[in-house]
């Protein structure tokens, strides 16, 4: 299989009344993009806005972030299986518009959080302060069903980032990255020698707001799968997942999946990186002994000598990870973990409840109870009210000049368990 | 079906007759849940949810199954587990009543797929 | 003089030139002076700081007078308000380093003063205090001064300046054990392709996320012969004789009992019940042998399965009860079984 | 408590229900027990069926201390 990503490098983001891509500048047609996303019933209102690094504006709370894209050769354009019609991801060449991301905003629930600051401390903290934001805020009809109301959301979020990666197609990209693996058996052949890695990528899937679809499928039903890593970097992935801000993986996460990519920039030099089983993680434990079998079982299938683990989210899933870690380990299969913890506020309390033994080789993704005091912001993009929810229900968190104090929980993926983001944890 | 749902969250009592309601918080419900693995009772559902957000919801739902004889120390361990971790995140903070019926509803949505999970062998 | 900041320093009555073991039992003093280790300290904070005074008391009075001599102490403390609180350092000395590190935690955690000690890894000292004061990883002996004072004297002087201190291994201290968030120059994901490398290669790596370290005893010689073998009977599951004459806690248990089982069959109730805050005391109060059953060993010895229960059955709380304090508790029953020659023990837990 | 006692060389069995904690502070004998509030007993059975359990559950320990291992053992 063979991709080529054509990266076109995005300096700047405006709205008007045209979608183009001009010396970096990427203008979206404001009227033009309403019109198609209200062509969805559901949806009553839509905002857009823009979010530049170092501008003092605050998005919250936002639901999903979303790489523009376009399909130039191979498959078909969008997110084939939910916006486009089925078809094979990871093959031809697709353009991204670099640097640019559509982020959705709204709420389906009066909990939410999420919170993404474009300058100053919070910028630290997500990567998406790095990225020139369009920003869709998406009002619905009365009496949707919460079910509804997401998909309505999500949706939007995709139609919105295939409307604007419409721009990139045409555009001759700054930089094109070739993906190319052939199949295990011929990848085996030209690098016999080399430790055979997988990457298995646990998923979020235990229903609403906590789910992640393949191809459109809904994960909570699958049995672990085989992907191609080419699949998942050629938007089969798509998150659901609207709850876990600082540790979920957004779409754009799974597009660019860091692990994926740094695998691959070993493959053929110090590994053979045989591809990805995405894990579902179920609610119950039988779904949990279930998977954790699974994975162990297409590691040795597949002749595996390293499964790389990640998860999504934390309290019920760290249980599949210790599992599927465990079970590797046991049958002499290495595993290389990439978590978060929570060591409480003040960093004092032991990382992991359930420990094992097995885990030896773990990377941090940073404490989520973290503390991080965030000022004001000029601008507000979203639900203003919204604030006062992140802010956790705790005394002194949200101060009345606007200062918020937040734990690191609330923010978009500050501590990445994909290693998206450079926050760990050291022992001081 | 030969499940107990353990829960603090009315809307589960409302719409489930396999229901042991608990008047109380959700501490109190995993301790329950806690007491009864000690009882030999299959834990079906895991203790805690998969966000931290959830972990800050008032209402939780935990599904056991059968009684065996003997305790399992697998659900042992999840359940002390779930409870120590539970409390190291909400210890500081104070409950989210006012988004009290979304909490409710999640609660509910999250144990209903978790208990369209494999029905039968349960 | 006014612009550099203060700091009050602790010694015992050795260090502090009062004399030896001797002298051990003086209570605690004040001296608007720098004596013994105070007065290099001060020379080593390039003057930016002063030693303002030296407080000294001898080891055996802490010890044995502990709520006093802090009282004397805090009190003292409160009144000159220094910037940085120094003691010692302790090296291996066990109660002056136990000294060394109640006083450091009740100084930063009651006045919020921030303290820096100096003491050997093994000193007993170290567990009390290493969480809120910063320890300087020091020598087993006195010889160790020389090496220790510049790096508490460079600790010292970041915290009295409000400037922040780096990771353990590169300031010299024993770290504290608190997971500190910070910035790295990887992201994750790649630090996590390098680690897998490592380990794939045989190459050494370091987790980012150590799992606890348990200190292992090895498994002690099976008894050969149990119907000639002496067990002792011991819970953590807080039975007591009625009335619960040893005032054992509830929970965080400070103390254990040991009561006189010699002429019983059993622990019934109402003589016995359990005092423990952890569970549901129920059946352990009908039925005291449940938690700890001594009527069923008493079955064994008759019928000659084992030798003989031994006369004196010791029993605390487990739950809340720290680990510092759990092991102190096993080594002094510990020591008592070894010297009643018990072959066995059954220890239970609820 | 357990391993400091051990650390003399006396052998001792830890008779616990949560054995997870029993193998995390350094037990080396492990008799899993009932349940948290009877480890020893269970009241839910007639007197003679408990007495039976009971007395299993003691002879497992006493026989755990007469038997050599060489690393963290449990006896069910």
């Amino acid at each position: 299989m063979k991709l080529e990503i054509g990266r076109i490098y995005i300096k700047d983001i405006q709205l008007g009344q045209e979608t183009s891509v001009k010396e970096g500048v990427l203008t979206v047609d404001k009227e033009g993009l309403i019109a198609k996303l209200k062509e969805d019933e559901r949806i009553k209102d839509v905002s857009l806005d823009v979010a530049k690094p170092g501008e003092k504006v605050r998005i919250i709370p936002v639901k999903d972030v979303i790489e523009p894209r376009v399909k130039i050769e191979g498959g078909n354009n969008g997110f084939p299986g939910v916006t486009s019609k089925q078809a094979q991801c990871g093959e031809g060449k697709t353009n991204v518009l670099y640097g640019a991301a559509v982020v959705t905003v709204g709420d389906v629930v009066g909990f939410q959080e999420g919170v993404i600051d474009m300058w100053g401390e919070g910028a630290k903290w997500t990567p998406f302060s790095k990225t020139y934001n369009l920003t869709v805020d998406i009002s619905v009809v009365d009496g949707l069903t919460p079910h509804a109301h997401e998909e309505t959301v999500r949706i939007a979020g995709l139609k919105a980032a295939e409307f604007v990666g419409l721009a990139g197609k045409d555009v001759t990209p700054d930089e094109v990255i070739t993906y190319e693996m052939g199949s295990i058996f011929e990848e085996t052949a030209k690098y016999p020698n080399l430790p055979k890695v997988l990457y298995a990528e646990m998923m979020i899937t235990q229903g609403l707001l906590h789910d992640t679809y393949i191809y459109g499928v809904n994960a909570q039903t699958i049995l672990p799968a085989l992907l191609h890593p080419n699949e998942e970097l050629d938007n089969a992935v798509i998150s659901g997942n609207c709850v876990a801000a600082c540790d979920k993986i957004t779409t754009y996460q799974h597009q660019n999946n860091s692990v994926i990519e740094d695998l691959y920039a070993q493959h053929g030099k110090e590994i053979n990186f045989l591809g990805c089983i995405m894990v579902p993680e179920h609610t119950t434990l039988a779904g949990k002994l279930r998977v954790s079998d699974y994975v162990l079982k297409l590691a040795k299938m597949l002749g595996a000598d390293a499964v790389v683990i990640s998860e999504e989210g934390y309290g019920n899933p760290d249980s599949d990870l210790l599992m599927i870690c465990k079970k590797c380990e046991k049958a002499g299969i290495i595993t290389q973990l990439i978590t978060d913890e929570c060591a409480g506020r003040d960093g004092m309390s032991q990382p992991l409840a359930d420990t094992a033994q097995e885990a030896v080789a773990v990377v941090s993704g940073g404490n989520v109870s973290h503390v991080v005091t965030l000022p004001p912001a000029d601008k507000i993009i979203g639900n203003a009210a919204a604030i006062a929810v992140l802010a956790g229900g705790w005394d002194g968190a949200l101060l009345e000049d606007g200062t918020l104090m937040c734990e690191l929980n609330a923010v978009i993926g500050s501590t990445s368990e994909i290693g998206f983001h450079n926050v760990t944890c050291r022992l001081y | 079906m030969k499940s107990i749902i353990i829960t603090n969250n009315p809307a589960v009592r409302e719409k489930y007759r396999n229901v042991l309601f608990i008047d109380g918080s959700v501490e109190d419900t995993l301790i329950k849940v806690r007491d009864m693995v000690y009882q030999g009772y299959e834990l079906v559902s895991h203790p805690l949810a998969a966000s931290i957000r959830m972990m800050y919801s008032p209402y939780r739902s935990v599904i056991l199954g059968r009684q065996e004889a003997k305790v399992d120390f697998l659900y042992a361990e999840i359940i002390e587990d779930s409870i120590i971790k539970y409390k190291r995140h909400t210890s500081h903070r104070k409950k989210d009543v006012t988004n009290s019926d979304d909490y409710q509803m999640i609660d509910l949505i999250l144990l209903e797929a978790a208990l369209s999970e494999q029905q039968i062998t349960w | 003089m006014s612009d550099k900041y203060k700091v009050l320093y602790y010694v015992n009555q050795f260090f502090g030139q009062v004399g030896g073991e001797d002298k051990a039992g003086m209570a605690p003093e004040y001296r608007g002076e720098k004596i013994g280790p105070a007065l290099g300290f001060e020379g080593l904070l390039n003057k930016n700081g002063e030693v303002v005074g030296t407080i000294i008391c001898g080891d055996n009075y802490f010890n044995e007078n502990k709520e006093k001599a802090l009282d004397f102490i805090l009190g003292t403390i409160k009144d000159i308000a220094p910037d940085v609180f120094v003691a010692g350092p302790a090296f291996n000395a066990g109660r002056y380093g136990v000294a060394c590190g109640e006083i450091s935690k009740a100084v930063a955690e009651k006045l919020n003063i921030p303290v820096v000690t100096g003491m050997y890894m093994e000193n007993p000292g170290l567990d009390i205090c290493k969480e809120v004061a910063y320890v300087v990883r020091t020598s087993d002996s006195a010889g160790g001064m020389r090496k220790a004072l510049p790096i508490m004297a460079q600790i010292a002087d970041k915290l009295a300046k409000g400037i922040e201190v780096g990771p353990p291994e590169e300031e010299g201290y024993i770290p504290r054990g608190m997971r500190k968030t910070i910035f790295v120059e990887k992201r994750g994901s790649q630090r996590a392709v390098e680690m897998l490398l490592a380990r794939l290669k045989g190459q050494p790596f370091t987790t980012e996320m150590p799992m606890p370290v348990f200190d292992i005893v090895e498994p002690a010689p099976a008894i050969k012969d149990l119907s000639k073998a002496t067990i002792a009977l011991c819970t953590s599951g807080g039975i007591v004789p009625e009335g619960n004459p040893d005032h054992i806690q509830s929970a965080s248990a400070q103390k254990w009992g040991k009561y006189d089982i010699a002429g019983r069959d059993a622990l019934n109730a109402p003589d016995f019940y359990t005092t423990h805050g952890g569970y549901d005391p129920v059946y352990a109060n009908e039925i005291p042998d449940r938690v700890a059953p001594l009527d069923i060993l008493r079955e064994f010895e008759k019928e000659g399965y084992i030798g003989k229960v031994y006369d004196f059955f010791y029993t605390t709380t487990g739950t809340g009860t720290s680990v510092s304090k759990a092991k102190e508790f096993g080594t002094q029953i510990g020591a008592e079984l070894k010297a009643a020659g018990v072959d066995g023990v059954i220890l239970t837990s609820t | 408590m357990v391993k400091e006692i051990e650390r003399y060389g006396i052998p001792i069995v830890h008779m616990a229900t949560i054995t997870t904690i029993s193998e995390s502070v350094g037990a080396n004998r492990i008799v899993p027990t009932v349940a948290i509030p009877h480890p020893v007993g269970n009241p839910q059975l007639n007197a003679d069926d408990e007495h039976a359990l009971r007395k299993a559950l003691v002879k497992k320990a006493l026989d755990g201390l007469a038997t050599e291992i060489s690393q963290p053992t449990h006896f069910e």
